[in-house]
């Protein structure tokens, strides 16, 4: 596929009360940023299990981006603390095992940043880019195709566009 | 050894144990676990270099439950253990599998095992861990045997391995470890034999939703020692037994290994060491490391 | 414990009786020194105040050749050095651009922690008991006004030993001699040294009022830690008695002078003679018994 | 710099306030405001004696007398006129004598302040007390190592 | 299932760079979906009608609202939806607009996401699951900790609606702070004559149960739910036998040992007490630490005087459960007045004012105590050090306040008016006398506040220097206040008779220990956190505790009172109801595969977490797993994650839930 038209697939986990609601700021004020991400919500940073960032590779995300309430900001007191205990610690692992750091971000924005929304994910979808598509953990993907969301539409075509000569279901 | 035997047939004959969980020798340089509720079996016990197993993996609540009940009244169970077999129990302890009450700790000063059964004890034979050991004598136990003895010297081939491996650039890391993980025939022999894995059901084996695909592919090999992986880390204590038990030689521990370091590096925290530090999982500091984030 | 020594120009010259003195007392409490070979000007207060970078290269070219000669500590006892020293070192410690340029500049890398004492810590540390110890001389008439200046307990933050407005260390070491101490005010007002020769006249003021807060307070003599206090306080008597005729001579010791006449020293011994005001003990019980 | 709230704390303590032309805060104040020609000459910054009183009491814990610190270093760099020029160059003559000998060295230090100055009766009365008490030595302490004091000075003076 | 998608053009907020009949037409053809539709305006009557409409018609299950932000209208969409039958549960919303729309320019770009958040949200709600809001049972009491002008009136309010109140106090009496002024700014009307028939009412409530001499030990439980233990002090006095004569006092001869700290230590007080005359209740304490009884054993004079044998040595401290269904916070504040050897404080005291040191350096509250008519020299201004009327008399701002170096970077903000109001009354009392305030700033925000300020200058002569104080020192039984003008730019010096600090309000004692108790986050300082700055001022994070008063910031007298009220009808809210009804999203383990580590338990921000033991059928333990209680639980999914397991599930957001939007994306 042509590279200059690629376009990277990122997700965003991003908790209920400071960064989807950054993120809601950053739609009221109209800053614009690139269509690439799509957010995730679930209730508090500290919910977020690695085995979604997992999901999302194996779904053929390119990048993933993880964003919660500043320290001492969580709405629950304290689930971002034990949520970047955790993060702390799959990052290094994710690196070790050969994941880019930029391929798996992280990010605090609280409700009231939303140009700091903007700008996250412009920068995440910039580096992704950079990086090019994550054909590596694609084409463990292609191995063994996984039953997705239909697609009876042309304008979405298949997920997993790189290989799109291999047979899905 | 006598001093063992007397002691472990003091304790089954005292009632004050149920059983004790131990090692017999099998053959010159192999020894198998052996759990002896007859004070007239424990004949049988040994420690020795051979002793490679980490019993800690017979602390289960089912069988501390099936053993110790006598009768209305709950005995203790006694248990031989390394000095790195008792971070195991501390581990468990600290994670409410076990009650330190309920556990007699027989412990022994230590200076190293093994590889595997069959091989000479010296210092090209040292099992990896005992290289870097530093707890030669038991943190915590309740009855003390053994010398104080030199540990062989051997250089650390594992930490060289972890240096190469990071040494390499971001794709090829990920294809190495690709094609190790490939090799998974997800026998969950290193579930088996992990001190830490008590789960009564595994993450892999939920399957509504399904967490992790146990089909035997690239995909879902991937997935599952990445995972193993995680829920190790900083509660890993070293003991090395997914290595032994791994048919397929993938390079567990030496991950487990890498993730200990960032433990002590991150957090200062080394899994097992002490009942009184707070786990690492499950506590937080507000001057954690905060560079990942944006 | 063996202690690093830094005089200071002051105690080779104008103090002399300070270093005098210093040495008698802490050879007879059994207190070794380790003078700091070839030890230079620590830039005091000429260069921090005109040209930072030279200020911080003087002071720190001493505790360079400190731990170049194996020392763990310094005393400084003059206070103007004490602060240089301290000062440059917490510096050095906090901006790593500084500490970086000062090496450059001495070609060496500070490697060792040296820490810096002023002599209230030396004596509070082990003289105490000693001076108790080895009291020969009944002082019991003294009534003197402890006067800290200004360099030696500020900034509190980094000196870290006493308070800053209500020091209370000298007066501990003043009880030891058997002596007693006067509350007053200006324990801690600046003498106005660093003009001692450019304005007289601040400094003349300034001095005098310390003095007389101290005569008003009872104070019968006045004890000092530090060689431009005392040469503001001391020498510049004169001066203030022609700016203030009615000005009335007013003894002032070094700390370790009266710790020197505790411990049975007498006056000539320790250099009490060459300050320009005149401290008779004897004259002093005198005055005392005559007021009383 | 922008610590400051001008509480007039430090003006407040200072022992050398009543000779002043303008109070240490308003040094700061002028410097806040971006007027500096006028701080620089002002001669607050040279009255002041670096005695951190009020350092100790900022509220702020702003330090002030390192601030005079610079703006008198950043004075003579710029070469503003000094109004309290004696100060100076008892300054001058002070570290000139450190730069020769390694230590200060009094007799040849109010020589030169007293040739700069021309102000020759000032401690006429002290001066000869001190030579009979053996206090001032008529021969400079030099120490050993002068090249190396000289090389500070050196590498020190240069232009920033 | 059937699942109803309807997207909304939001005017041309969405549709501008949405193609909105196309993301209808994609999402039509995804399995499950059996009608699709855009509107103009969902939002409206008319759009939700066709909301409901097509649910009736096609026999929905489900919904999905392709709108704005699900901040902005879930709840619109979800009441829709249970009027037209189906659970509010089995709504989801996606956020077209602020996530979509309006943050992208292309047409195709946004058209895409569009559709692909409108394929996640499908494919979530096909896994929703109905949830139920869950009712807690509410006890209708409310606990009140502190007994001052804030406590008093929330307690007063909530007693007024009906509710029963337990009040504590840790002091023998009510009253706090406020029974200790002389007058009060910018009425000037004295203090005490306002709040004691407010103390009687409160004595007299029939709903009000007062608990004085008594600390708040334990909080268990949860909104709706508390369970508190009280302990009583003992007061080696029995309460129902006394009758308040005083005899005891007046007869007790240890006079001079204790300072009276109701008169702020400008005063001695008896071994046996009552802080101030008009204490309610009127029951004096007895001092252990002085009383000659408890040190030889003998004594025993208050024992001989009491007629009414109320006198009781071996009375010890009793503990009291009350169950309550809401907290009120009220516990105030104390003046940071620390001397000059602070010790391990986190304050640094004021040596360079003298502080401790001269006795005619005095705080605020002390200055009110000499100014108050029922203070210890009647009202006349004297010095405490020689009772001389001081002649000339120096208040100092922004003691504390204000001031990094000692610890507290924030403004006390009462300080400007009282200091203005003592200078008052200085100038009032004292004709001859002179009057100085040294000050930073004016801070007179408040109605008829400046004009008070005004009125101290203007009228009373009270002269205002601008600049703060550096030294103070004593010469000649004057203290000489060293200053700067900084607004004349000149050096200040007075020899003042008298100096009064304005020192800095800092939370009551024990206020960060009394946080962790209730389980409500402070700050720094340790006063208490409102649950939001602006929109929540009165709430703490923890649902069922309320702040009222200078617990949570520095307050004057109106603002506690209104405050105060302000808790109270939140707790009269909470009490309207029966049962508590909240969101569903809490966790939920399964039991059958808990392994029991409890690592929830340790990162629950919340102590939902209990241990459960799960029983055969004989009724033996076979097995301790984790059970999360779901009053407690605020729906984090903190633990959901923890465990390693996978036997928690968050209720809302459960992970079979967000795999579909991961598998969808």
């Amino acid at each position: 596929m042509d590279k200059q038209n690629w376009e990277p697939k990122i997700a965003a986990f991003v908790c209920n009360w400071c960064t989807y609601t950054g993120a809601d700021l950053a739609g009221t004020s109209r800053l614009k940023y690139p269509a690439n991400c799509k957010l995730i919500r679930v209730m508090c940073s500290g919910s977020i299990d690695p085995v979604f960032i997992l999901k999302a590779f194996e779904r053929g995300a390119d990048g993933v981006l993880v964003s919660g309430c500043h320290p001492n900001d969580c709405h629950y007191n304290a689930g971002n603390f034990h949520a970047r205990r955790r993060w702390d610690f799959f990052h290094e692992l994710m690196d070790f095992i050969g994941i880019e750091k930029g391929r798996l971000q992280f990010s605090w924005i609280s409700a009231s940043e939303g140009k700091k929304f903007a700008d996250v994910i412009t920068k995440v979808t910039e580096d992704i880019k950079a990086m090019g598509p994550f054909t590596a953990y694609k084409k463990m993907n292609s191995e063994f195709t996984i039953d997705f969301p239909e697609e009876p539409f042309e304008i979405l075509k298949p997920v997993f566009q790189e290989n799109s000569d291999k047979e899905t279901v | 050894m006598n001093e063992l035997i007397k002691h472990a047939r003091e304790l089954l004959e005292s009632g004050e144990v149920a059983a004790v969980i131990g090692y017999r020798q099998v053959s010159a340089k192999r020894t198998k676990p052996v759990i002896i509720t007859d004070p007239e079996e424990t004949s049988a016990l040994v420690f020795n270099e051979y002793c490679l197993n980490n019993l800690a993996v017979y602390l289960t609540k089912a069988r501390i439950k099936l053993l110790c009940k006598k009768n209305d009244k709950v005995l203790k169970l006694a248990i031989t253990a390394k000095p790195c077999d008792v971070h195991s129990i501390v581990a468990l302890i600290q994670e409410n599998q076990i009650d330190r009450d309920t556990i007699h700790i027989i412990s022994f000063n230590c200076h190293g095992v093994a590889k595997d059964f069959g091989f000479d004890f010296n210092g090209d034979n040292l099992a990896s861990k005992c290289i870097t050991c530093e707890t030669h004598k038991p943190l915590y136990y309740d009855k003390l045997f053994g010398e104080v003895m030199e540990t062989p010297q051997a250089s650390d081939t594992a930490i060289a391995r972890i240096k190469e491996i990071e040494s390499m650039p971001h794709n090829e890391r990920f294809e190495f470890f690709k094609g190790e993980f490939d090799k998974c025939i997800k026998c969950y022999a290193c579930r088996a034999v992990c001190p830490l894995c008590y789960c009564q059901r595994c993450i892999t084996d939920k399957t509504i939703p399904c967490w992790i695909e146990t089909s035997s592919h690239q995909r879902g090999n991937f997935a599952w020692n990445v995972i193993r992986a995680f829920h190790l880390s900083g509660r890993c204590t070293g003991c090395g037994e997914c290595d032994r038990a791994c048919p397929a030689d993938i390079p567990l521990s030496l991950i487990n290994r890498k993730m200990s370091m960032e433990a002590k590096n991150l957090f200062s925290f080394v899994s097992g060491r002490s009942l009184e530090t707070p786990t690492l999982v499950g506590s937080y500091n507000e001057k954690d490391n905060d560079e990942l984030f944006m | 414990m063996k202690y690093g020594y830094f005089p200071g120009c002051s105690l080779t010259s104008s103090a002399k009786e300070y270093d005098i003195s210093l040495r008698k007392v802490i050879d007879k409490l059994g207190i070794s020194f380790d003078e700091i070979n070839d030890w230079s000007c620590c830039g005091a207060t000429s260069a921090h105040v005109t040209n930072h970078k030279l200020s911080t290269a003087l002071a720190m070219r001493n505790i360079m050749l400190a731990e170049q000669q194996g020392l763990d500590n310094i005393i400084a006892p003059c206070a103007a050095c004490y602060n240089r020293l301290i000062i440059s070192q917490n510096e050095i410690g906090k901006h790593s651009g500084i500490r970086k340029e000062t090496e450059d500049l001495l070609s060496v890398k500070f490697k060792k922690d040296i820490k810096v004492f002023n002599i209230l810590e030396l004596f509070l540390k082990s003289g105490i008991n000693k001076i108790i110890e080895n009291r020969k001389r009944e002082l019991s008439e003294l009534k003197a006004a402890c006067y800290y200046g200004c360099l030696l307990v500020r900034p509190a933050a980094i000196t870290k030993f006493d308070d800053a407005e209500e020091p209370e260390s000298m007066e501990k070491i003043i009880e030891a001699t058997g002596a007693g101490a006067v509350d007053w005010n200006y324990k801690t007002e600046c003498c106005g040294a660093a003009h001692s020769i450019a304005r007289r006249d601040i400094v003349v003021d300034l001095s005098k009022k310390i003095l007389d807060d101290a005569i008003t307070h009872g104070a019968n003599v006045m004890v000092v830690a530090c060689p431009m206090c005392h040469t503001n306080l001391d020498m510049r008597q004169r001066a203030m008695k022609r700016k203030y005729p009615d000005h009335k001579e007013f003894p002032v010791l070094y700390l370790t002078e009266l710790i020197g006449l505790s411990l049975g020293m007498d006056e000539k011994e320790l250099g009490i003679d060459l300050h320009y005001t005149n401290f008779k003990y004897a004259d002093t019980l005198l005055n005392n018994s005559a007021k009383g | 710099m922008s610590l400051c709230y001008q509480c007039g704390k430090c003006s407040a303590g200072c022992p050398v306030r009543y000779y002043m032309d303008i109070a240490p805060n308003k040094v700061v104040r002028l410097i806040q405001l971006g007027y500096y020609e006028e701080a620089l000459k002002s001669e607050t910054p040279w009255l002041c004696a670096g005695c951190l009183t009020c350092s100790v009491r900022c509220p702020k814990e702003f330090d002030l007398a390192k601030f005079m610190d610079a703006v008198r270093e950043i004075a003579i760099e710029k070469g503003v006129e000094v109004k309290q020029e004696n100060i100076l160059k008892f300054h001058k003559a002070f570290l000139d004598q450190i730069k020769n000998h390694g230590r200060s060295y009094e007799v040849g230090l109010v020589a030169e302040y007293k040739m700069k100055t021309l102000d020759l009766f000032q401690d006429v009365d002290s001066a000869p007390g001190m030579f009979l008490k053996g206090k001032l030595d008529l021969l400079p302490h030099n120490i050993k190592n002068r090249k190396e004091i000289k090389s500070i000075f050196k590498k020190t003076s240069g232009k920033k | 299932m059937k699942i109803g998608v309807f997207i909304c053009h939001c005017g041309e907020n969405i549709s501008s760079t949405v193609d909105c009949p196309r993301v209808a037409d994609v999402c039509r053809g995804y399995s499950g979906v059996e009608y699709s539709v855009d509107y103009k305006y969902m939002c409206s009557d008319p759009g939700q009608n066709l909301i409901k409409n097509a649910i009736h018609k096609y026999d929905l299950d489900a919904i999905v609202v392709g709108s704005c932000s699900p901040h902005m209208h879930e709840r619109t969409f979800r009441n829709a939806a249970v009027s037209a039958g189906i659970n509010p549960f089995m709504v989801e919303i996606a956020n077209l607009r602020e996530h979509c729309s309006w943050v992208h320019d292309d047409i195709e770009a946004s058209s895409r996401k569009a559709i692909e958040l409108m394929r996640m949200a499908i494919e979530k709600v096909k896994r929703d699951k109905p949830l139920t809001k869950i009712k807690v049972p509410v006890t209708k009491r409310v606990l009140v900790i502190g007994g001052g002008i804030a406590g008093i009136q929330a307690a007063l309010d909530t007693a007024n609606a009906g509710y029963e109140v337990v009040l504590v106090e840790k002091e023998p009496s009510i009253g706090g702070h406020m029974s200790q002024l002389s007058e009060t700014f910018p009425t000037l009307d004295c203090s005490q004559c306002i709040l004691t028939p407010r103390m009687v009412e409160v004595h007299q409530h029939p709903k009000i149960k007062l608990m004085t001499y008594s600390e708040v030990e334990r909080v268990e439980g949860f909104i709706g739910n508390f369970k508190v233990t009280i302990k009583k002090k003992a007061r080696h006095i029995n309460e129902d036998k006394c009758s308040g004569c005083g005899m005891c006092i007046t007869k007790c001869p240890i006079k001079k040992k204790a300072y009276n700290s109701f008169e702020e230590d400008l005063a001695f007080r008896p071994a046996v007490y009552v802080p101030f005359p008009q204490a309610i209740p009127n029951i004096p304490v007895i001092d252990e630490t002085v009383c000659t009884y408890y040190k030889t054993g003998k004594c025993g004079m208050c024992l001989k005087v009491c007629d009414r044998e109320a006198i009781d040595f071996a009375q010890k401290d009793t503990m009291h459960v009350a169950d309550v269904g809401a907290i009120i916070v009220a516990t105030g504040f104390k003046l940071y007045n620390i001397e000059k050897k602070s010790g391990d404080s986190k304050y640094k005291g004021y040596g360079e004012y003298g502080y401790g040191k001269y006795r005619d350096v005095i705080d605020g509250l002390q200055f009110e105590r000499i100014a108050s008519a029922s203070g210890p020299t009647s009202g006349e201004i004297k010095r405490p050090s020689d009772g001389r009327v001081p002649k000339k008399i120096a208040f100092i701002q922004c003691v504390g306040s204000r001031d990094d170096s000692k610890g507290i970077s924030y403004c006390s903000k009462i300080c400007c008016m009282y200091t203005a109001k003592q200078a008052m009354l200085y100038r009032h009392k004292v004709h001859d006398g002179e009057a100085y305030i040294f000050y930073m700033d004016i801070r007179a925000g408040g109605k008829m506040y400046e004009e008070f300020v005004r009125r101290a200058i203007e009228e009373d002569k009270v002269k205002y220097i601008r600049g703060r104080v550096s030294r103070i020192y004593e010469e000649d039984g004057k203290y000489i206040v060293k200053g700067e003008d900084t607004l004349a730019g000149m050096p200040v010096e007075i020899d003042a008779d008298m100096v009064v600090l304005a020192t800095a309000m800092i939370p009551q004692d024990g206020a960060e220990s009394l946080a962790r108790t209730i389980g409500i986050p402070y700050d720094k300082y340790g006063f208490f956190n409102e649950a939001h700055p602006k929109l929540r001022p009165v709430e703490s994070t923890t649902a069922g505790v309320f702040l009222a008063g200078a617990c949570q910031s520095p307050k004057d007298i109106p603002e506690s009172v209104s405050m105060a009220s302000a808790a109270a009808s939140k707790a009269i809210i909470l009490f309207a109801n029966d049962t508590l009804e909240r969101e569903p999203v809490v966790a939920k383990v399964n039991e059958d595969i808990c392994a029991g580590c409890f690592y929830c338990m340790k990162v629950c921000p919340y102590g939902a977490v209990e241990v459960k033991d799960v029983k055969d059928m004989n009724g033996i333990v076979y097995k301790e797993v984790a059970y999360i209680n779901q009053g407690v639980c605020q729906g984090c999914g903190t633990c959901t994650a923890t465990c390693l397991s996978k036997s928690i599930e968050l209720a809302g957001f459960n992970n079979e839930e967000i795999f579909a939007e991961i598998a969808a994306l």
